[in-house]
């Protein structure tokens, strides 16, 4: 059953217009010398000379983590692919050359223009490999193969980009914590 | 002294044929044997109130009533000479000091059941008790006391001794059968019973080397007067093993029934504890421990040693006085029975070993708080679940120890600075190792 | 590893009953056999991992505990070696606390030395492990660092892991077939007792003993015999894996298509694992009367030949034709023939070879339908081989198609149309078919580029055993379904029964039809559907004595 | 040594082969064949075999004790591992075993281990000496916990060096100095005596015709009927309420038939009934004063008479 909401009531001055229009033309007025002698104080941003933050949890584009080798971190158990809802990740797997590994990804792709970003292969990984914090949310590319990313842009990340308590990231090459991973690890 | 039903010949050099002769042996292999038949022979056996002297305290001669005699297959006897638990070392003394009583009663166990071919099953730690044995039965083949046709009666038997090989398992009679058999020493599912169907799938008597010794002097004495040594329901004498904190270790027989204490300080037997007796393992390192004061009440027979929750078993008396670390004994059973878990049964195999971690971690000063519940309920869980009684016989240890000298269990914990930190650490994740 | 070891009594369809009492109903249950086997009949599942229902009962993992009344009141026993009793008290985990806890703590025993691995695990999806652990199982981890694992495996193949952790016998190769990863052995001794009681060569063996057991072959020794990737189904766990689909696919992926062994005229019981179009594996499908749960090495690696070398067109020649062009030039040919010699195959389906049957009746005295096969017949391994390499030969035979390959030969000037239905005449003995190059219109209906396509002047593709829904009798007389697995190389091939109809005109336009002819033929296969053949087969009475 | 978990080189086939091929090896694993109903189960002395002759057991050697058994390698190879007394590896000349269990742990094993593992500078995991003179290795029960803490040297227990031999007299246990004393006398016995003599734990002395059926065994199978035919034991004789006389006994289950008999007076026992040997009570009525006895009759062997029994008035 519909409900009656009740018209407010206007006043006099109101019912005049240009008074009205004079106090509208005065905040519009105020906006604009604002962003004319201060542009600081403005609540908007001003993109794209200013970037925008993104928060680490947001789920951007994404990136799988790399062993202190460089190796991906990923053991092809296609867990991700197993929970995708979108059916876009594609993965082959095979034989590691690390004993301790065994299995790795030889193929890995995720066509990003049927990607749904809803985070679930990052969920369903057992293995922390595959992360959707790389912030990037501008995905543009001129043709529709191009969308389907493989290892390699997969992997080109730098631990720099990420926070130093980031030890995951930071164990990859170029990391904080890489040399002493690598110990470990028993690699040089 | 006591009447020695199974021990007299201790010290007399009666590892050769001859001195044991003069002292009395095979006076039997005559007509007192040969004159009976088997149903007679086993009859007397039931009378005489002997019972398995390995551990198990079962009736002898119902479990020799149990062999069938005209399956149409051979009938063997194995006599269980793989003695391992800790604490038990009666057998081992036994068969170098009186090899010859042994093949005796052999003799007689095989008239009771018709056995062709015997096998002593020796563990194989026991090399000098061996040759001592394979040195007895050369004479007896000599002396034409063992082989075809032996006297003349018609009934022919030969004694093989077979050495294990280092197996704790290899005492459990199914094990020592596959054993026997050439396969590893793993406890077989029951039924078949080894009485039905046991070496090669014949039917097989297992007894312990001190039940067959015991025969000899029954057979010459008469049931009865075995009998009245004991207690109703525990006939005969008994052989101690007693090691430990006392100041006589050794082989000691005494009749059943015999307060513990007795056994401990009569100035015959063992004279006495070295410093204040805290508690004494009564049966074997499986059988639960008792506490001074219940060893104080406690006799030396299967039922009154039932009564205080433990059990006579193979009659290991371990003591130990009140400077022994109860943590640091149960830690060297624990690894003892993870160690000779055959590796068969699920609970054994994984139990005995997770355990024996637990409780090493608590002695290295690694304990957390939680961990004795956590061993009492992992003996709770590998105990009554298995093929065999082994998991038992860790399990029992573990509630007992942990049940009777807490306090001490507790104080080892507690030596770890971190013992009441959360289990996991925090930034623990799991698959870390990918 | 000892003769105390039993087959297992298993249910039998017509066998008598006795009334047990289960968590107190009284429920009807097969006399002699097992608590798991009869549990299993009236609906409940009993969570075990050595027990087999056709290998000897082991009785070590200790994971299918009831309670039972014995002697002593109501006990805990194994029931994959309790034999059903009647008026036994039984009690499962649903009305036992105690069984219950028992089961759990048997979880908590099998995984205390279990690696964490399952992503990598290609068991995973189908692991006894993983699913005991969801029914019975279920516990928090009270493992810490210092009492952890202690993993299996034999010495030379300890090494540390990055973290320190003693890590041992990972993916150790055992022969040409399986690869072992000991860490992952639950020593259930499954594979040790298929390899000496059913292949009959004791390869393998269980080392060592408590925790550290571990399976092993001799040192230096490989495991090779031609049923042994059986090990890797009864493995209950990922430890035994066979090389040939070793991190191919992971399982729960896979869809399997119920059908049968094409490579022997038992007709072993398989199902065709696809996802995406492809045949990933072939498995064994248990049938206690045809070849219980085995299958031979090349039965299961039959699925590569699926995707290789495929005819997924017409051929002309050299020229490659699209399939409908190649079908209505067959058509043209065969009705057009002045004498037609069609070579049925005991390769195909009844199906099929009705088609063949059929087309003749179409054609009248035109066409003379031979059939049989070269290959020789071998002696049966009583696991899961007769050694006749052809499957349907004994459908041939009941079709009432004779064994006149050789007659064919003999006269094959008096034909100028030949037509051979995927049967491989110029491989299985290129000398004797030498002789039918004299035909000049040579018609080859194949799956495959194979010798007898290279001989063709027309080829045409059809669809391959794996493909088709159809039946196949076996050397035991046994009435077999296969049923069609979606992975056609090109959508448009269409099964020979087809591609004949529409070549002789007969409108048929199921296999339904073509089955229907093959019952006319064949009596008895009188009032048999596709239904009541069902997944086991059907024995046709009279058949076989 | 089923211990001690360490990659060995194995000597070749041909090497070891050459060692166990040899008449003397060949007669005694034939003999030992011989005492079990099938080959298989002479698997253990026959490992046993080969590492008296070669001093441990290499994987060739495994298969040769396999091959002479009957048995798959694997098998050979399985049942070695599940013992550990089969020694995997070699080991040094003396092989010290120092049992850590519960009796000698409570009388101070561990101090002994810890000596002996400084004395020799070796690990007590079986760790060799650099002379390869010893290898120490702390072992669970020895089963001789009387005199514990106590030790094996090769295959003795040995807690004292008595008269210049290794003893273990009652009531002596290993003490650090009796093992630095072993040690030392170990190490004299090494300077006069080249190798460690040969033990023969199989029992070569002495020869038996086997067991009966087996391989090369030429022995006849238990002669069915060697001991007397088995009596009616424990005849007794009861009133029923109605009167009558009920009279019980005890017969060996291989009995058929069952012969009852009667006497008054002291004259000769006459037959009163003859009964199966399914029998379990006989009913009738007789008057007080008769003695009855029972004879039993078993594939027509006749028992010695039962004891008798008196009808009470």
């Amino acid at each position: 059953m519909a409900r009656t909401v009740p018209r407010p009531e206007m006043t006099l001055a109101e019912k005049a217009y240009v008074p009205e229009i004079v106090k509208g033309l005065k905040v519009t007025m105020g906006h604009f010398l604002r962003g004319l002698f201060t542009p600081e104080t403005l609540p908007v941003q001003s993109y794209p000379e200013t970037p925008s933050v993104i928060p680490r949890n947001y789920r951007a584009k994404h990136r799988l983590m790399k062993r202190p080798d460089g190796e991906p971190r990923c053991v092809a158990c296609m867990m991700c692919s197993t929970a995708c809802p979108a059916n876009c990740i594609t993965i082959q797997a095979g034989e590691s050359a690390d004993d301790r590994i065994e299995k790795k990804p030889v193929k890995f792709e995720i066509d990003l223009l049927v990607c749904v970003f809803c985070g679930l292969c990052a969920e369903a990984c057992p293995v922390d490999a595959i992360r959707m914090d790389t912030r990037i949310v501008a995905l543009a590319a001129d043709s529709r193969e191009k969308f389907k990313v493989g290892l390699k842009d997969l992997m080109s990340w730098e631990p720099k980009d990420y926070p130093d308590n980031d030890t995951q990231s930071q164990k990859a090459p170029g990391g904080l914590l890489n040399a002493e991973a690598k110990k470990q690890w028993g690699i040089s | 002294m006591a009447t020695l039903t199974v021990t007299q010949n201790f010290g007399k050099g009666a590892c050769d044929l001859g001195v044991y002769r003069s002292l009395g042996g095979y006076a039997s292999l005559g007509p007192r044997l040969f004159d009976l038949s088997q149903f007679e022979l086993i009859d007397l056996v039931s009378r005489s109130g002997l019972r398995g002297r390995g551990g198990a305290g079962f009736p002898t001669g119902m479990k020799w009533s149990f062999v069938p005699r005209n399956s149409g297959k051979p009938v063997y006897l194995v006599v269980n000479a793989d003695e391992g638990e800790p604490g038990t070392f009666k057998d081992h003394v036994l068969m170098l000091e009186d090899p010859h009583r042994l093949i005796e009663g052999m003799l007689i166990c095989g008239w009771a059941l018709g056995v062709r071919t015997a096998y002593i099953y020796v563990r194989g730690e026991f090399l000098p008790a061996i040759e001592a044995l394979n040195r007895a039965l050369k004479q007896a083949y000599d002396a034409g006391i063992l082989g075809e046709n032996i006297q003349g009666t018609g009934y022919s038997l030969d004694i093989y001794v077979h050495r294990g090989a280092g197996a704790y398992i290899c005492g459990e009679e199914t094990a020592l059968i596959n054993s026997l058999e050439g396969y590893k020493g793993q406890p077989r599912l029951k039924p078949p019973f080894p009485a039905v169907s046991g070496a090669w799938a014949s039917p097989t008597c297992v007894n312990n080397v001190e039940t067959l010794m015991a025969l000899p002097w029954i057979l010459e004495n008469g049931p009865a007067a075995y009998q009245a040594l004991g207690t109703p329901k525990s006939g005969g004498t008994k052989v101690f093993s007693v090691s430990g904190d006392v100041k006589r270790p050794g082989v000691y027989e005494v009749p059943m029934g015999t307060p513990l204490m007795e056994l401990l300080e009569s100035k015959d037997l063992c004279q006495g504890i070295v410093g204040e007796l805290k508690g004494v393992i009564p049966g074997g390192s499986s059988s639960p421990v008792l506490l001074a004061e219940e060893a104080r009440k406690a006799n030396l027979d299967y039922e009154a040693l039932a009564a205080l929750k433990t059990m006579l078993g193979s009659g290991a008396v371990i003591a130990f006085n009140t400077t022994r670390n109860a943590v640091g004994m149960l830690a060297s059973l624990t690894r003892f029975y993870a160690h000779e878990s055959c590796g068969q049964c699920t609970p054994c195999r994984e139990g005995t070993g997770y355990a024996d971690r637990i409780l090493k971690s608590v002695v290295a000063g690694k304990g957390r708080d939680g961990d004795l519940e956590h061993m009492l309920d992992l003996a709770a869980n590998f105990s009554y679940t298995t093929i065999c009684p082994l998991a038992i016989a860790d399990a029992w240890p573990i509630e007992n120890f942990i049940g009777k000298f807490r306090p001490e269990f507790e104080k080892a914990v507690s030596a770890n600075p971190g013992h009441a930190s959360p289990r996991m650490d925090d930034d623990f994740r799991p698959g870390a190792f990918w | 590893m000892s003769n105390s070891y039993h087959m297992p009594v298993l249910p039998k369809p017509d066998g008598k009953k006795v009334t047990i009492n289960v968590d107190g109903r009284d429920v009807e249950v097969p006399e002699g056999t097992n608590l798991v086997e009869a549990l299993k009949t009236i609906g409940i599942a009993t969570p075990h991992f050595c027990y087999h229902p056709d290998l000897p009962v082991a009785g070590n993992c200790r994971q299918c505990m009831v309670e039972t009344d014995g002697p002593r009141g109501m006990g805990l026993a194994i029931a994959c070696y309790t034999p059903v009793r009647a008026g036994m008290k039984v009690a499962t985990d649903h009305s036992s606390e105690k069984v219950k806890t028992a089961r759990k703590a048997v979880m908590e025993f099998q995984l205390a030395n279990h690696p964490l691995d399952c992503p990598i695990c290609d068991k995973a999806g189908e692991c006894s492990l993983q699913d005991n652990y969801m029914s019975a199982g279920g516990q928090t981890s009270r493992m810490r660092e210092g009492i952890g694992k202690q993993y299996k495996g034999s010495p030379e193949n300890r090494h540390q892991d990055s973290k320190g952790q003693d890590r041992g016998g990972k993916h150790l190769d055992l022969g040409p077939t399986v690869i072992l990863d000991q860490e992952r052995c639950i020593l259930c001794d499954r594979c040790v007792r298929f390899m000496r009681d059913v292949a009959g060569s004791e390869q393998l063996y269980i080392a060592g003993r408590g925790d550290h057991a571990f399976l092993s072959t001799f040192p230096g020794s490989e495991l090779s015999h031609e049923y042994d990737l059986n090990v890797t189904d009864v493995c209950p766990v990922g430890a035994l894996t066979g090389k040939h689909f070793r991190f191919h696919q992971r399982v729960w992926n896979l869809v399997s298509t119920q059908t049968i062994d094409p490579t022997d005229s038992l007709g072993a019981n398989i199902t065709v694992d696809h996802y995406d179009g492809q045949a990933w594996r072939i498995m064994p499908r248990r049938n206690p009367d045809v070849n219980k749960s085995w299958i031979h090495n090349d039965t299961r690696l039959a699925y590569q030949k699926l995707s290789e070398n495929r005819l997924a067109a017409g051929l002309f020649g050299k020229n490659e034709i699209p399939l409908s062009q190649a079908t209505s030039r067959l058509g043209e040919l065969v009705r057009g023939a002045r004498k037609l010699a069609l070579v049925a195959s005991g390769h195909l389906t009844l199906e099929d070879n009705a088609a063949i049957l059929a087309l003749a009746q179409f054609l009248g005295s035109r066409a003379e339908v031979f059939g049989g096969s070269w290959l020789p017949v071998g002696k049966p391994d009583n696991i899961a081989r007769s050694g006749d390499p052809v499957p349907n030969r004994l459908g041939q035979k009941l079709l009432g198609i004779a064994d006149n390959l050789d007659e064919l030969v003999r006269r094959a000037k008096e034909f100028d149309v030949l037509v051979v239905v995927g049967h491989d005449l110029w491989k299985i003995a290129p000398s004797k078919a030498k002789a039918l190059e004299a035909i000049p219109e040579r018609i080859v209906l194949s799956a495959w580029h194979d010798d007898s396509v290279a001989k063709a002047t027309l080829s045409v593709g059809i669809r391959s055993w794996a493909e088709v829904r159809g039946t196949m009798v076996n050397c035991q007389g046994r009435v077999q379904m296969m049923q069609a697995a979606p992975i056609l190389p090109s959508p448009d091939l269409e099964p020979a029964w087809q591609i004949l109809s529409s070549a002789g005109r007969l409108g048929w336009t199921s296999e339904l039809d073509a089955f229907r002819f093959a019952q006319g033929r064949i009596p008895a296969l009188a009032g048999l559907t596709y239904r009541n053949i069902g997944p086991m087969g059907r024995i046709l009475e009279g058949v076989v004595a | 040594m089923g211990h001690c978990h360490t990659k060995v080189d194995q000597p070749s086939t041909d090497e070891v082969f050459s060692k166990l091929e040899i008449p003397s090896v060949l007669e005694r694993a034939e003999e030992l064949v011989r005492r079990y109903p099938v080959p298989r189960s002479a698997l253990l002395p026959m490992l046993w075999l080969a590492q008296e002759v070669l001093g441990w057991l290499p994987q060739e050697a495994i298969r040769w004790a396999a091959g002479k058994c009957e048995v798959s390698p694997v098998h050979a190879y399985g049942v070695s591992m599940f013992y550990t007394m089969y020694k995997k590896e070699p080991t040094g000349r003396f092989f010290l075993q120092i049992c850590q269990n519960v009796s000698c742990h409570v009388l101070g094993a561990e101090d002994i281990i810890a000596h002996a593992e400084k004395t020799l500078e070796t690990t007590s995991h079986g760790g060799t000496t650099s002379d390869n003179l010893f290898t120490l290795l702390r072992v669970e029960c020895l089963g001789a916990c009387g005199n514990g803490p106590v030790m094996q040297v090769n295959d003795d227990f040995a807690t004292d060096v008595v008269d210049g031999a290794l003893a273990m007299p009652t009531g002596v246990s290993l003490t650090k100095e009796r093992f630095d004393k072993i040690v030392a006398w170990c190490r004299q016995q090494a300077k006069s005596q080249q190798k460690e003599p040969v033990r023969d734990a199989s029992g070569g002395a002495f020869r038996t015709g086997g067991h009966p059926g087996a391989k090369g065994a030429n022995t006849a199978a238990q002669k069915p009927d060697y001991a007397p035919a088995p009596p009616v034991l424990g005849l007794s004789v009861q009133k029923t309420e109605d009167g009558k006389v009920k009279v019980t006994w005890r017969a060996d289950a291989g009995v058929s038939a069952l012969h009852l008999e009667n006497r008054t007076n002291g004259t000769e026992f006459i037959s009163l009934a003859t009964l199966t040997g399914k029998d379990k009570e006989w009913v009738g009525e007789l008057p007080a004063g008769t003695e009855l006895r029972m004879v039993s009759e078993s594939q027509g062997r006749r028992a010695k008479p039962s004891n008798i029994a008196k009808v009470e008035a």
